[in-house]
C-alpha cells in the first residue's frame, strides 16, 4: 500500500513537470532567434563547410575540447575501480570467423577513414568516425584474445591522452602565435581541424575499445604482447 | 509533407515511445538491452527525419552499437557473477544441511 | 603589458595538461601536483590583480565572441571561488604528497588505491573547477559540470571497497539526473533568447514559460548536485567513503560548484523569473538541512561521517541567501554574507575532513567510540580539527563568525527575524557534534591507542588549512572588497557594529 | 501539429519516461538504460526544435550540442557499467541498498 503512494506521488510530480515543459515548448517564438544566421555568416572563415563541424571545431572548440577530456576521463574512472583480469575471447576467431573479420575490420577502419574526411564538408567527423574505430576494436577485442593483451602500458596511454594533447597544444599554439585560445590563425583553419579530428579520431577509437575491457587491464597479461605486435588496429 | 507526416514520422514517434517504454518494464535484462540498440537505431532515423545526419550517423554508432556492445558485455558480466554467487550459496547451504 | 595576459586561460590549461602528463607519465604525479600547486599562484594573483585594477574581465575563445563562440569571464565572485579552490587545492596536494608517499606504509592500508590515477583525476579535477569558475556560457557550464562530475565520481571509486564503490555509483546516477535537467533548461533558454551567453541572457530573460521552466529544470538540477535536503542523500556516504584528500576537495570544493552556478543563474540570469515563494521554499529546505545534517552528525558512529553529515548541515546555511536577498536594502549583505560561508566553510571543511583522514590513516579505523585519548598521539591534527570546529560552529574570530554574523545582520534588518533563531541554534548543534567528537578525543586515557607514523605533511596541512579558515575572521575587508566586484546586488554591507 | 513539434513531445516524453524509470526501479542496469533514454529525450528535444517550426535548413548549433551530449552520455554510460559491475563483484548485489551510510 506505502509503495503504491510512493508511486503516485512521483507519477503526479513527473506529469507535472512534463507539462510545465510542454507548455514551455508550445510557447516557444514561432521562428525563435538563434545563431543560425550567425554561423552561415562566418563559415567561410572556419575553415570547413560543413556547418556541425564548423560549430564543434572552431566557433565552439572549447566545449569540444573539454568533451574529449571527459571522454578520456571515463577511462580514468573504469581504471580506478581496480584491474581486471582479461578473460579469453568469447567468440575465438574460427576459420569462417577469421575470415569474415579480415574483410569486415579494414572495411570499418576504411569507413571511419571517410567519415574523418568527410567532415568538413559533408555529415561526419572525428566522433562518428571514432565510434566506428572504436566498433572495429571491440570486433577485435571479442575475437582474438592476443589484441587485448597488446594494448597495455605506455602507447596505449599515449594513444588514449592523443587527441586531448594534440587539441590542447593547438588550442594553446595558436595562442602562442599572437591569437588567442582556439583562434586558428586564417588560412590554417582546415588542415589544424583535421590534425585535431585525427588525433580525436584515433583516442576515440582506442578509449571506446579500453572502456569495453571495462577496467584497466591487469599488467601480468603484458608477456603475451611480445606476440603480436604488428596486430595493433590503428595502423 | 503532410502525409509523409502521417506515413512515417507518427508510427516512428509511437514505435520510439514503445520500445522505450518497454525496454524500461521488460522483466528480462537482456532483452531491454536489446530493445535499447533497437532503440538507438530506430533513435538514428528520428534524426535523419530531423535533417541531423551528424547526429544520426553518430547515434547509429555509439548509441546503438558502442552503447549496445557495453551494456550487453556489463549484462554478460553482471549474470556470470551471479551464477558463481548463486552456486557459491547453493554450495554453503549443502553444508549446513 | 602584464594586463594582456589572459591568465584565465592558464588557470585553465595548467591543471589540464598536468592532470594529463600524471596518467602519462607514471610515479611524477606528486611532483606534477606541486608544480601544479604553485604554478598557478602567478596566473591567479594577475588575474585578481586585472579585476581588481580593472573590473570583470572578458575574454573570448577563439576571438569570435558571444554568442558565436565562447567566453570566459571572471569578475568577483569568480575570484572569490578560484582563490578558495587554491587554497583548498594547494593544501590537499600537500597532504595527498604524504598520503600517497611511495615510501610510507601505504600500500598495506589504503587498498589498492592507484597514486598515478589519484594524481591525474585530481588535476583533472581541478581544472574542472576552474574551467567551471571561469565560463560564461551555459552549454559549456554544462560541459563543465559533466567534467566535474565524473572525475569527482571516479575519486570516490578509487578508495576501492564496497561501500566507497556503492557511493560512487548512487553519485554518478544523481549528478547524471542533475546534469540532465539543466540541460534540458539550457536547451529552452536557447530556443527562447538565441543565445547561450550568460551576459546576453541576462539582457533578455523574461518572465516567459519558458524561462520559468528553465529555472525550475536548472535549479532542480543544481540543487540535487548541491546536496540540499532532501535530495542530500547520496552525499554522505559518497564523502565519508571517498580518500581522505578526495572527502576534503568534494566537501569544500565540489558541492561548492553547482550552488555558485545557481548563485550566478539566480541572481543573475533569472531575476524576473524567481518568485519570493520559491526562495523561501529554497530556505525552508536549508532550515531543514541543517536541523536534520546536525542531527545525523551528532548520532554518527564514525568520524568522517560525522564530517559529512555536517557538511549537509552547513549547505543548508548557504540557501537562506536566497529569502535574505529579498529583504530590503539587505540583498547585498546576505549575498557577502553566503559568499563569506562558502569561502570559511571551504577551508575549515577541507582541515576537518584532512584531519579526520590523519585520524584513520593512522589508527586505521574512525570508529569515534573507540578515539578516546588520540589527542595524545596526534595533537596538530586535533588542533587543527578544533580550529576548524570553531569555524564551524561560527565562533569569532573565525571566517564562519564573520559569514554568519552578515546574514544573522541580513535577517534581522530585513525584518526576518526567524532565520535569525536558525542561525543561532545551528551553531549550538554545531557545538554539541564538535563537542561531542572532542570529548572523546581530547580525554585522558592510560592505553593510548597504537598510531602508526603519520607524514610531517599531512599534519601540516590541515593545520594550515584550520589557520585560514581563521585568518578569514581577521582580515575580513580584502575578500569583502573582492564580492564588491562586479556583484549584481548593491547596497551597504551590513556589518552591525563590528569594524 | 509539425514534425518539429512531434519529436520535441516525443522527446519530452522519452525524458519523462527515462526519470520514471530512473527513480523506480532498482536494478542499476535498468537505472542506467533508464538514464540513456532521458538522454535521448533531452537531445531529441534539443535537435527537433532546432529545426524551427518551417526552416529550409536547421540550425547547427543545437545539433553540436546533441553530438556533444551523446559523447558525454556514452563516457558516463561506460563508467556507470563499470561501477555497476564493480558494485556487484564487491557487494553481491545488483541494486543499491537503501541507507548506504555505513
Amino acid at each position: 500500500m506505502r509503495l503504491f503512494s510512493a508511486k503516485l506521488i512521483i507519477i503526479v510530480l513527473l506529469v507535472a513537470l512534463a507539462g510545465l515543459i510542454a507548455w514551455a515548448i508550445l510557447s516557444l517564438p514561432f521562428n525563435g532567434p538563434s545563431l543560425r544566421a550567425q554561423v552561415f555568416a562566418n563559415i567561410g572563415h572556419s575553415g570547413v563547410s560543413n556547418p556541425v563541424t564548423a560549430v564543434l571545431l572552431n566557433f565552439r572548440g572549447y566545449d569540444t575540447l573539454l568533451e574529449i577530456v571527459v571522454l578520456f576521463l571515463a577511462v580514468l574512472g573504469a581504471w580506478s575501480l581496480g584491474m581486471v583480469q582479461l578473460p579469453g575471447p568469447p567468440y575465438p576467431a574460427g576459420l569462417f570467423l577469421s575470415a569474415l573479420l579480415r574483410i569486415l575490420l579494414p572495411a570499418m577502419v576504411l569507413t571511419a577513414g571517410y567519415l574523418l574526411w568527410a567532415g568538413a564538408h559533408a555529415p561526419g567527423g572525428a566522433f562518428q568516425a571514432g565510434a566506428v574505430l572504436g566498433g572495429a576494436g571491440i570486433l577485435l577485442l571479442l575475437t582474438e584474445v592476443r589484441f587485448a593483451s597488446a594494448i597495455v602500458s605506455w602507447p596505449l596511454r599515449t594513444l588514449l591522452s592523443a587527441g586531448v594533447l594534440v587539441f590542447t597544444g593547438v588550442a594553446l599554439g595558436s595562442m602562442f602565435l599572437g591569437g588567442r585560445l582556439l583562434e586558428y590563425p586564417r588560412h590554417w583553419a582546415g588542415i589544424l581541424i583535421l590534425v585535431i579530428e585525427t588525433a580525436a579520431t584515433l583516442s576515440i577509437g582506442v578509449i571506446l575499445t579500453v572502456l569495453f575491457i571495462g577496467g584497466r587491464p591487469s599488467e601480468a597479461d603484458r608477456t603475451l604482447s611480445v606476440k603480436s605486435t604488428g596486430k595493433r588496429k590503428d595502423k | 509533407m503532410i502525409w509523409s507526416q502521417w506515413l512515417f514520422d507518427l508510427p516512428l514517434a509511437l514505435v520510439l515511445l514503445w520500445l522505450a517504454w518497454r525496454l524500461l518494464t521488460s522483466a528480462d535484462l537482456f532483452k531491454a538491452v536489446v530493445l535499447f540498440i533497437a532503440f538507438g537505431l530506430l533513435m538514428a532515423l528520428a534524426w535523419v527525419r530531423l535533417q541531423a545526419v551528424d547526429i544520426a550517423l553518430a547515434e547509429a554508432a555509439i548509441g546503438a552499437g558502442v552503447t549496445g556492445a557495453l551494456f550487453l558485455s556489463a549484462l554478460n558480466k553482471i549474470n556470470s557473477e551471479q551464477q558463481k554467487n548463486d552456486k557459491g550459496q547453493a554450495e554453503t547451504k549443502g553444508r549446513n544441511l | 603589458m602584464v594586463a594582456l595576459i589572459p591568465w584565465s586561460v592558464w588557470i585553465i590549461f595548467l591543471p589540464l595538461l598536468t592532470g594529463i602528463f600524471a596518467f602519462l607519465f607514471r610515479g611524477r604525479g606528486a611532483q606534477l601536483g606541486i608544480v601544479t600547486a604553485v604554478g598557478l599562484l602567478p596566473p591567479l594573483i594577475g588575474l585578481t590583480w586585472q579585476v581588481l585594477s580593472c573590473g570583470p574581465q572578458h575574454y573570448s575563445v577563439g576571438g569570435w565572441g558571444a554568442p558565436l563562440g565562447i567566453d570566459l569571464y571572471a569578475d568577483g565572485l569568480s575570484i572569490i571561488m578560484l582563490v578558495m579552490t587554491a587554497l583548498v587545492g594547494i593544501g590537499t596536494t600537500f597532504y595527498a604528497t604524504g598520503y600517497y608517499s611511495p615510501t610510507g606504509e601505504t600500500k598495506e592500508k589504503n587498498h589498492q588505491q592507484d597514486p598515478a590515477l589519484f594524481w591525474s583525476l585530481w588535476l583533472l579535477l581541478w581544472a574542472a573547477l576552474n574551467c567551471l569558475f571561469l565560463s560564461a556560457d551555459v552549454f559549456n557550464l554544462y560541459v563543465a559540470l559533466e567534467f566535474l562530475g565524473l572525475s569527482a565520481v571516479a575519486l570516490v571509486a578509487l578508495a576501492g571497497g564496497p561501500s566507497a564503490v556503492a557511493a560512487a555509483m548512487r553519485y554518478l546516477l544523481v549528478s547524471l539526473l542533475g546534469s540532465l535537467s539543466y540541460l534540458l533548461g539550457v536547451a529552452l533558454l536557447y530556443f527562447a533568447h538565441g543565445t547561450l551567453s550568460l551576459g546576453l541572457l541576462a539582457e533578455s530573460v523574461t518572465s516567459s514559460p519558458a524561462s520559468f521552466a528553465a529555472t525550475t529544470l536548472m535549479t532542480a538540477g543544481l540543487v540535487m548536485k548541491t546536496a540540499l535536503f532532501p535530495l542530500h542523500f547520496w552525499l554522505p556516504p559518497a564523502h565519508a567513503n571517498a580518500p581522505a584528500p578526495v572527502s576534503a576537495v568534494l566537501s569544500a570544493l565540489v558541492v561548492k560548484a553547482s550552488f555558485y552556478l545557481l548563485l550566478r543563474l539566480w541572481f543573475q540570469v533569472f531575476t524576473n523569473t524567481v518568485t519570493p515563494s520559491v526562495a523561501l521554499l529554497l530556505g525552508i529546505l536549508g532550515v531543514a538541512a541543517i536541523f536534520w545534517g546536525s542531527v545525523q552528525a551528532l548520532m554518527a558512529q564514525r568520524l568522517k561521517l560525522l564530517v559529512a553529515y555536517s557538511t549537509v548541515a552547513q549547505l543548508g546555511y548557504i540557501f537562506l541567501v536566497f529569502p535574505l536577498a529579498q529583504g530590503k536594502g539587505t540583498g547585498f549583505s546576505a549575498w557577502c554574507g553566503g559568499l563569506y560561508f562558502i569561502l570559511s566553510h571551504a577551508c575549515a571543511k577541507a582541515a576537518a575532513f584532512l584531519a579526520a583522514g590523519t585520524v584513520l590513516y593512522g589508527f586505521g579505523h574512525d570508529r569515534i567510540d573507540e578515539l578516546a585519548g588520540i589527542t595524545q598521539r596526534l595533537p596538530v591534527t586535533m588542533f587543527a580539527f578544533g580550529v576548524a570546529g570553531v569555524s564551524l560552529i561560527g565562533l569569532p574570530p573565525s571566517g564562519g563568525f564573520i559569514g554568519k554574523w552578515l546574514l544573522l545582520n541580513a535577517a534581522l534588518a530585513g525584518g526576518q527575524w526567524w532565520w535569525a533563531i536558525v542561525i543561532i541554534i545551528g551553531g549550538l548543534l554545531a557545538a554539541a557534534y564538535v563537542f561531542r567528537f572532542f570529548s572523546r578525543a581530547f580525554s585522558y586515557v592510560e592505553q593510548v591507542p597504537i598510531c602508526r607514523d603519520v607524514p610531517w605533511s599531512m599534519e601540516l596541512t590541515a593545520l594550515a588549512l584550520g589557520l585560514s579558515a581563521m585568518a578569514l575572521g581577521i582580515i575580513a575587508t580584502q575578500p569583502l572588497a573582492v564580492m564588491q566586484i562586479g556583484a549584481p546586488l548593491a547596497g551597504p554591507v551590513l556589518t552591525g557594529g563590528l569594524p | 501539429m509539425n514534425i518539429s513539434l512531434l519529436y520535441s513531445l516525443v522527446g519530452l516524453a522519452l525524458f519523462s519516461l527515462g526519470l520514471y524509470g530512473l527513480i523506480a526501479y532498482g536494478h542499476l542496469l535498468r537505472k542506467i538504460l533508464a538514464v540513456n533514454v532521458m538522454g535521448s529525450g533531452a537531445f531529441l528535444i534539443l535537435v527537433a526544435l532546432a529545426r524551427g517550426w518551417r526552416q529550409t535548413s536547421p540550425d547547427p548549433v543545437p545539433h553540436a550540442m546533441g553530438l556533444t551530449g551523446l559523447v558525454v552520455a556514452v563516457s558516463a554510460t561506460a563508467l556507470a557499467l563499470a561501477l555497476a559491475c564493480r558494485v556487484q563483484e564487491t557487494t553481491g548485489s545488483t541494486q543499491l541498498t537503501e541507507d548506504g551510510s555505513d
